[in-house]
């Protein structure tokens, strides 16, 4: 069985088909890289998937549970997080506590334990491991809408990962990082994947997928064009038709339209 | 009969809501404040026409004095009190659009007394007209035709002028617009003074309606044209024109139905509140 | 005594009044200070306008004629917004500074509130136009000067089905305390009075634009309307009900009783008939001494809120001067004592809960200016709760 | 002189309850709310009404805390789907919807209001009374600010969506902070109600949640220092001006304009502001 399982998934936005009758299943431990054209609905899957998006139609299991239903929060719980596009820290706290609140779901699972409990120290020691991991400790105190993109984009991720998911799904995290940036990171995405944490990579940066996912998968204007091993796919027609069509039609990776 | 009565009523207080609401709408499209003070600039309209036709013995010297107060009070509301805000959360320009008004507010009393003043001389008021059995006055059907001209004019002014469409274009993607060359600050006045205008004539047909314009008469306004312009979808041009004729209709039949139950003001929130309940965004989609 | 000793120099004083100055020569250490809060800012600015205007010309008739019982009076004027947490602050800081007496120039939430704390401290207390029915049951030492709202509701009543002869009747009331006991009293005894209430409309304190109510009028074709408010509801409703080609009688009450409300109404005022407290075509001289003179200090004519403070303020006076000083308890002792005491607004006398017993007074809109119609004298319809 | 400032210590310390339970709401989970002085009269209504029935005092101030969260988790259930400036409005609604409803409610006393509500405190134990329930309310608002409560409405305030990425159920921490603000609102009403010995409906009015909003405001939203320092202040402004008696609205909507023009964090970024400069100057 599948970690992730959803089936026939539909979504429309204002009369446009964003996402229609994708068929996606996520194994464990795989690095499942997910790319495709700008507007191939790649985002609105991720947000199918999370639940900050109500399918039209479709069903999503997770882990063997019907999710389709289930809120965003709930989700999270069973083990399946998220990092945004354009990064969401709560601007108004630290990296250090950003990620501490994520570290501390189990009180916060609890309201009324959350109301009687100010300890922080555990999460604090936690979220600490993770800054050491992702390389931020020296920023820990700062302010995180003050940090820089990378910065931020590191604080999502360990965030995410605080929750201790059994699926992280990653949208676009390599995007304006420059080069060697991404390429650590993706090394890190590498090694969380290694230990055995299930992802699901969203990304434009396809050097960087190709170099790291385990499997691929394309999609075109709200459906799913091609899936398997990176090279195989994108030696496929279809697929680099998609791609070359963008690049002819845009220029470059243009920020305008968003996946 | 009565109930065609009603109708027409409803529509008249629509109109009414109309025109303080576009200007709040506007307000809102272009820099996300909820503009209590609009009902200061509505009452200061008001009292610049009371005090012109009062001084002058000419009702028709009024309206371009209220108008043209109000359209020159609204920009400076902007310039002084706004435009060093906008970087802030929005509850801070909020508070200190209430501020403003109440100082306004204060501020009629101390100048022009407590007790308002009445129009020594309101012809329009008690011209009147039979329209198939319902007779209106010249005040209300200015109100009617003012309100269709004004909305007429708007949109045509947003469709196919070129101040229109960098107005539009300003709502959409102010980021956008300047890269095209548009001023969003200039915009952003033109916003005031169209909007600030737009109230102070609604000021002047309100105070000919009652014959009275007191220190208080913009406190309804104040929340109400901030309930329309909800109901309508936050920035939303045409929603909000729509949410105020709905509510103008529902309040002229709940104040003769619904009287045992709530009042008037109650009324019309349980119609917001009921709106939003399964529509969390307003009837129509907010702006942006 | 059916005229108080005070009248001929009273009178006289009138002359006098804008010649001396408030709280005149006499050493003010020896001054009567007479504490009095009322809403100066706020909603009901107008209204305390006139309160306190009515309220000062009282003290600075009584100051022209020699001061009260020898005192010259002073007031001690605070705000309090018409809201009760402001008026309770006030009150004890009328009390601080030492006030002896008190009188409220207020609407009902905030003079309640103030009550409790005169009444806790054994201060007498007079509620002018206040009409919530519990007030004066605070305690013995408040009292009241003006109708209760239930009362002049069947006075209202009695006017229009008896001595007017209408039967199918229109009520439209003002959704607060005062449009509520005064519809109260007139259903009461509507049918004891052959009437009949074809429909009921309310309307808010904030509304000024009646379209439908009118429309609705028009549909029942009534007798006459009865019709509740303050003069800046009032106006509009009277002249849009004109304006809307309402032709039918319409009765009012007190807080039609100023000529701002003929300002606003203007053409559509005339006829309007209202129930009240302040005949304009007296001939006592306590009501012209006070009409005229109010007119010639505040520059507009004479209002009922104004008369009300100014009576409230003589009752107090007189009964200072009777108790001989102003002690508390037998100033309050006095004024429960107080029989046919002639003010502006007719003859005063206290029941046992501090209510007063008078006339009520039915004037009528003729050529811009309220004039006498008739006078209701009903002991029996008129008598307030006494518990 | 004393009965005065008792009578201001009352009123103070109401208002910082009303400020207080605002600012969990507001400040601390970011829910603005137009609609306070609904729950402040709930509170006022149910306590007067369950002590002239004959409960004891401290029983009727109890439920009246009750009866008011209870509606405020009404409320918050409601208005869970509407966000920012929709439930800005939507509770301002709220607001004119309870007036509206208890003017027509001659069970509740229409338009006079609930009279005869015994006072069973002398005016200084009013005072401490009140006082003690402003500082509980004070620690309350201390402790949540530090507990992991506080750290998920903070999370809430500035992000709900990412929040709910979290694990957290964000809705259920709205409807807890809207339970705690009123529940805050309604024993002040209760006090309220015994102290004034009369309540109208006008007393709770849109007026009135303005006030608690500007209290809240110009203290500091989301400070319970300067929030506690911002309902005092705004008590004692009438007072402090009651010598210009005529021009104490003016100088209040200007007080109000001012600050959030140049000091929109009010008298706790103020404060702040001191502290920062006090500590890079020279010792």
């Amino acid at each position: 069985m599948s970690l992730l399982e959803a089936r026939d998934l539909s979504v429309t936005f204002g009369g446009v088909h964003a996402v229609r009758g994708v068929d996606i299943a996520v194994e464990r431990g795989e690095l499942l890289g997910l790319i495709g054209p700008n507007g191939a609905g790649k985002t609105t899957l991720v947000r199918l998937l999370t639940g900050a998006v109500r399918a039209d139609a479709g069903t999503i299991r997770f882990d063997g549970h019907d999710i389709t239903r289930a809120p965003a929060y709930a989700r999270a719980r069973q083990g399946l997080a998220m990092t945004h596009q354009l990064v969401r820290p709560f601007r108004d706290m630290t990296l250090a506590e950003n990620v501490s609140l994520a570290a501390a779901h189990a009180v916060t699972a609890r309201p009324l334990a959350a109301l009687l409990r100010t300890g922080r120290g555990a999460a604090r020691r936690r979220a600490g491991e993770l800054l050491e991991r992702l390389e931020i400790t020296e920023f820990a105190g700062r302010g995180a809408a003050t940090l820089p993109l990378g910065v931020q984009k590191r604080l999502e991720m360990g965030r995410a990962i605080a929750i201790e998911p059994r699926l992280l799904l990653l949208d676009e995290p390599l995007a304006g990082l420059n080069q060697t940036e991404a390429a650590r990171l993706a090394d890190l995405i590498a090694t969380l994947n290694r230990e055995g944490l299930t992802v699901v990579l969203v990304e434009h940066n396809l050097a960087e997928v190709l170099r790291i996912a385990t499997r691929l998968l394309v999609m075109v204007e709200g459906a799913v064009l091609a899936s398997g091993a990176g090279s195989e796919v994108m030696r496929r027609g279809d697929v680099r038709a998609a791609y070359l069509g963008e690049s002819r039609a845009g220029t470059g990776e243009g920020r305008g339209a968003r996946g | 009969m009565f109930h065609l009565e009603l109708l027409v009523v409803g529509l008249i207080w629509g109109a009414m809501y109309a025109m303080m609401a576009l200007g709040l709408t506007l307000v809102y499209g272009l820099l996300r404040i909820l503009h209590v003070a609009h009902a200061g600039v509505f009452a200061l309209g008001a009292y610049a026409g009371v005090l012109t036709a009062n001084a002058t013995g000419s009702l028709w010297l009024a309206v371009p004095a209220a108008i043209g107060v109000a359209a020159a009070v609204g920009p400076l509301i902007y310039r002084f009190i706004y435009a060093p805000m906008l970087s802030r959360p929005p509850y801070v320009a909020l508070i200190a659009s209430i501020g403003l008004f109440i100082a306004m507010e204060d501020g009629f009393r101390l100048l022009f007394g407590p007790y308002g003043l009445p129009f020594d001389y309101n012809p329009w008021f008690v011209t009147t007209y039979s329209l198939g059995g319902i007779s209106l006055n010249v005040v209300q059907i200015a109100m009617a035709v003012s309100t269709l001209v004004l909305a007429g004019a708007f949109g045509v002014f947003i469709a196919a002028t070129r101040v229109g469409v960098a107005w539009r274009a300003t709502v959409s993607d102010p980021q956008m617009a300047q890269s095209f060359g548009i001023d969003p600050v200039r915009v952003r006045y033109l916003n005031f003074a169209i909007g600030s205008a737009m109230a102070g004539a609604a000021g002047l047909l309100v105070g000919l309606l009652n014959n009275l314009v007191e220190p208080g008469m913009g406190a309804v306004v104040s929340y109400k044209g901030l309930a329309i312009i909800v109901l309508g979808g936050l920035g939303n041009v045409p929603g909000a024109v729509v949410a105020s004729l709905i509510l103008g209709v529902v309040e002229s039949f709940g104040t003769v139905y619904l009287a045992a139950v709530l009042d008037r003001d109650a009324i019309a929130f349980a119609v917001l509140i009921a709106v939003l309940l399964i529509r969390p965004r307003g009837l129509f989609a907010p702006a942006r | 005594m059916r005229y108080s000793h005070h009248t001929p120099s009273l009178v006289k004083g009138l002359f006098l009044a804008s010649a001396v100055a408030l709280g005149g020569a006499a050493s003010a250490a020896d001054a009567l200070r007479i504490g009095f809060h009322a809403p100066l800012t706020g909603f009901a600015a107008g209204d305390g306008k006139s309160s306190s205007l009515g309220a000062e010309l009282a003290a600075e008739q009584i100051n022209a004629a020699g001061g009260c019982d020898g005192r010259m009076v002073e007031l001690v004027i605070y705000d309090d917004q018409a809201k009760a947490d402001q008026a309770i602050p006030a009150a004890n800081k009328l009390l601080g500074e030492g006030v002896k007496v008190a009188i409220s120039g207020s609407y009902s939430g905030a003079t309640r509130a103030a009550a409790g704390v005169f009444q806790k401290a054994g201060i007498p207390f007079i509620s002018a136009y206040a009409i919530h029915p519990d007030i004066t049951r605070t305690g013995d030492h408040v009292f009241r000067t003006s109708f209760m709202g239930e009362v002049q509701g069947r006075a209202g009543a009695k006017f229009v089905g008896e001595m007017l002869g209408h039967q199918r009747i229109v009520m439209i009331t003002l959704n607060n305390d005062f449009g509520q006991s005064l519809a109260t009293g007139f259903k009461q005894k509507a049918a004891d009075f052959g009437i009949e209430i074809v429909s009921e409309y309310s309307y808010s304190i904030k509304d000024r634009q009646f379209g439908s109510i009118v429309a609705g009028v028009k549909r029942d074709a009534p007798d006459a309307i009865y019709a509740s408010g303050y003069f800046f509801t009032a106006g509009p409703l009277v002249s849009q009900l004109r304006a809307g080609g309402v032709e039918a009688p319409i009765i009012g009450q007190e807080g039609y009783d100023t000529q701002h409300f003929i300002d606003i109404a203007k053409e559509a005022a005339e006829g309007v008939m209202i129930t009240t407290s302040l005949d304009r075509d007296s001939e006592d001289p306590e009501m012209r001494a006070f009409i005229d003179a109010f007119e010639a200090k505040a520059g507009f004519p004479a209002d009922m809120v104004a008369a009300a403070t100014h009576t409230a303020v003589r009752v107090m006076c007189d009964a200072v001067a009777r108790a001989g000083g102003d002690d508390p308890q037998a100033v309050r002792d006095a004024l429960a004592a107080t029989k046919d005491f002639a003010t502006a607004t007719g003859r005063i006398s206290f029941n046992a809960l501090g209510e007063i017993m008078k006339d009520v007074e039915i004037q009528v809109v003729k050529d811009g200016a309220y004039r006498h119609f008739a006078s209701i004298h009903d002991p029996e319809l008129l008598a307030p709760p006494s518990e | 002189m004393e009965a005065y400032i008792l009578s201001l210590v009352v009123f103070g310390a109401l208002n910082v309850m009303l400020a207080l339970g605002l600012n969990m709401i507001s400040g601390f989970c970011g829910q603005i709310s137009l609609g306070h002085a609904a729950f402040y009269g709930t509170g006022a209504y149910a306590a007067a009404l369950l002590s002239i029935s004959g409960l004891p005092f401290a029983a009727s101030l109890a439920l009246g805390a009750l009866v008011a969260g209870a509606l405020g988790l009404v409320v918050g259930f409601a208005t869970l789907r509407v966000r920012e400036d929709f439930l800005a409005i939507t509770t301002m609604g709220v607001g004119f919807l309870f007036l509206g409803f208890v003017r027509k409610q001659e069970w509740l006393g229409g338009e006079f209001g609930v009279a005869q509500i015994p006072s069973p405190l002398s005016p200084l134990g009013f005072a401490v009374l009140a006082v003690g329930g402003a500082l509980a309310m004070v620690a309350l608002s201390l402790h949540l600010r530090r507990s992991w409560m506080g750290e998920v409405f903070r999370a809430v305030a500035a992000d709900e969506d990412a929040a709910s990425t979290l694990g957290v159920d964000t809705a259920r921490y709205k409807l807890w902070a809207f339970v705690l603000g009123t529940a805050c609102a309604g024993f002040a009403g209760g006090i309220y109600a015994h102290v004034t010995g009369l309540i109208v409906p006008d007393a709770f009015d849109f007026i009135q949640s303005v006030t608690i909003l500007a209290m809240v405001v110009v203290g500091g939203i989301g400070s319970t220092w300067g929030v506690l320092a911002g309902a005092v202040l705004l008590t004692l402004m009438p007072e402090l001006f009651r010598f210009v008696n005529d021009y104490k609205l003016l100088i209040y909507g200007a007080l109000l304009l001012a600050v959030m023009r140049w000091s929109p964090s009010g008298l706790a970024g103020l404060a702040a502001l001191v502290r920062r400069a006090l500590r890079s100057s020279p010792a």
